[in-house]
């Protein structure tokens, strides 16, 4: 059970091996440029099952998104916290 | 006279990158210069209506407007870029008074400036 | 618990300082102990000589606050030799450490955000 | 004891994070660590023998070959990030010891350590 | 006529761009990260037809690739401010 | 020729200054007259506090060099404002410019090389 933190833009081939990285039970959270996973489709393919996706909520907006455009439930800085509590092993 | 444009292919929230484009181009009159803005890649978040880097506690893209307005800077955005990253035509913010181009007409475009140079 | 969030890119040209300083605040606001360590350009969020523009958020003035707070701020020493950073043109606060520092913090806290460069 | 992991990415000619990664890994034997380095994406530069950040003026990577063999510290190179940057076995500086694993290992690789930090 | 200088890794979308963005007559430089072309076959493929490319020998080596390695004919800083000199249009 | 180099992105961390070092140098050796304009966070070039490892090259001193070798370097005053750097913690040489002493380049110089960020 490991949090990774995805902070680079889609673009970015970092970003993508670190998708890859994720294994049941992990958790995904998308942060700054990260956000743009969240309106793409095709992220549902590379995220394996098993594996929970958040976005943080202040990045989306800011770069133009609203919450119901996600592909995934959204958090705020208390649930990016909350996420740090639950997992000991931090991927980022 | 000579035309210079300023490429931005990174996130405006993430980076200064699109603030300074704008600054250096506003600076451009004073010269025998007429400067662009293409927007490509992420950097075309920027033209969102809804994108509010000061939400962030960033800085706000919106201090540029009245430059854009005074000097009539012509911006342009890459039109599958804006497709990829979900932005409608209706999502635009009409202030850029952004003109749409195309990935093919891509090079000739860029080839029709004097200096081009990305940030 | 104890969290620590290390950066390592610099402030303003990036968004990573502002992560930082929003996730920092949420997380003493949930009873956190938290400690920030500044690493490679990030050093440069705590000069005092930075004069952003008036209508900007002034960053060191924001991890000065975060410093008042409680929040502990490292800064790796070499990183900031590199980087005309000494204690003179430094805010109150942060102390000059180094990969000990990092070491003990990566040791002893419960937890390790690091914003990847 | 806890297992850190430095994972770094970026050319070490272009960038100076192998280097970091290096010195940080090393400075962690202060504590009941044990470090350990992946290189992978352009960071597989680091492991060829004829890889000379020196030839452009920057930090030589072999001012960290006499820690590397103090404390051993654990090298580890992705197979397929090395064959897209043609690097063979047998140009791999014989000093960083490297250990190559395959990209289906990693995920399984990553998690084994308790903290895990991207440069 | 432009010299294109593309600095970035192949692995940035961007850069990738930067070449698709060269017509016929310019000149594409590999210089610093971007000398990874120099030594992926596929490169070939994405540089149009009467583009010429050079490689900066300097960046190649420090990066462990003799030039003859390279697919691409390589200079040196001189040669560079030689493409300079040739090309009033510059991008980059 | 008068051939411009513009910078971006923060010396040590990136190759960007190594690059425009030797890139001046060579165009000086072919007597042109060459002008370097640091802009963002690659104005930290020419801070006179940095203080690298013995056996790194210390990029603020080449800066000078060039300098005194002729190579005219402007510094973006708003882009140093926002790093901390002021006349006082700068080498000898530099100038302080803005968009406008750009602008004057852009528009007059022969050549304009970027290294984008």
């Amino acid at each position: 059970m490991a949090l990774i933190i995805i902070k680079k833009s889609p673009k970015e081939n970092i970003s993508n091996r670190m998708i890859e990285i994720a294994s049941p039970g992990d958790i995904i959270l998308f942060v700054q440029d990260g956000v743009l996973y969240a309106i793409e489709e095709k992220t549902k393919d590379l995220i394996k099952n098993g594996v929970s996706v958040f976005v943080l909520k202040e990045d989306l907006e800011a770069r133009g998104y609203s919450e119901n455009i996600s592909l995934f439930p959204c958090v705020n800085y208390d649930g990016w916290v909350e996420l740090i509590e639950k997992n000991e092993k931090i991927i980022s | 006279m000579k035309k210079v444009l300023f490429v931005v292919y990174q996130s405006p929230s993430g980076s200064i990158w699109v603030n300074e484009a704008l600054r250096c181009a506003f600076g451009m009159y004073g010269e025998d210069l007429e400067p662009s803005i293409l927007f490509m890649e992420d950097a075309v978040v920027a033209v969102n209506k809804n994108t509010h880097p000061e939400k962030l506690g960033c800085l706000s893209l919106s201090m540029s407007f009245k430059y854009l307005e005074r000097y009539g800077t012509p911006i342009y955005v890459v039109k599958e870029d804006l497709e990829k990253r979900k932005i409608k035509e209706e999502d635009i913010e009409p202030t850029w008074k952004a003109q749409i181009i195309t990935n093919d007409e891509l090079s000739s475009f860029i080839h029709s400036f004097d200096r081009i140079i990305f940030f | 618990m104890h969290i620590v969030i290390q950066v390592n890119v610099p402030p303003y040209t990036y968004e990573d300082l502002d992560t930082a300083i929003h996730l920092a605040e949420s997380a003493l606001n949930r009873g956190h102990k938290v400690s920030i360590f500044l690493f490679a350009d990030s050093v440069l969020s705590v000069n005092s000589k930075v004069k952003p523009l008036r209508i900007d958020r002034n960053i060191p003035h924001k991890m000065q606050e975060l410093s008042e707070k409680g929040v502990e701020i490292h800064i790796c020493g070499l990183c900031a030799d590199y980087r005309g950073i000494s204690p003179e043109n430094t805010i109150q606060g942060p102390k000059f450490s180094g990969v000990p520092e990092m070491a003990s913090l990566i040791f002893k806290a419960d937890r390790y955000v690091n914003l990847m460069p």
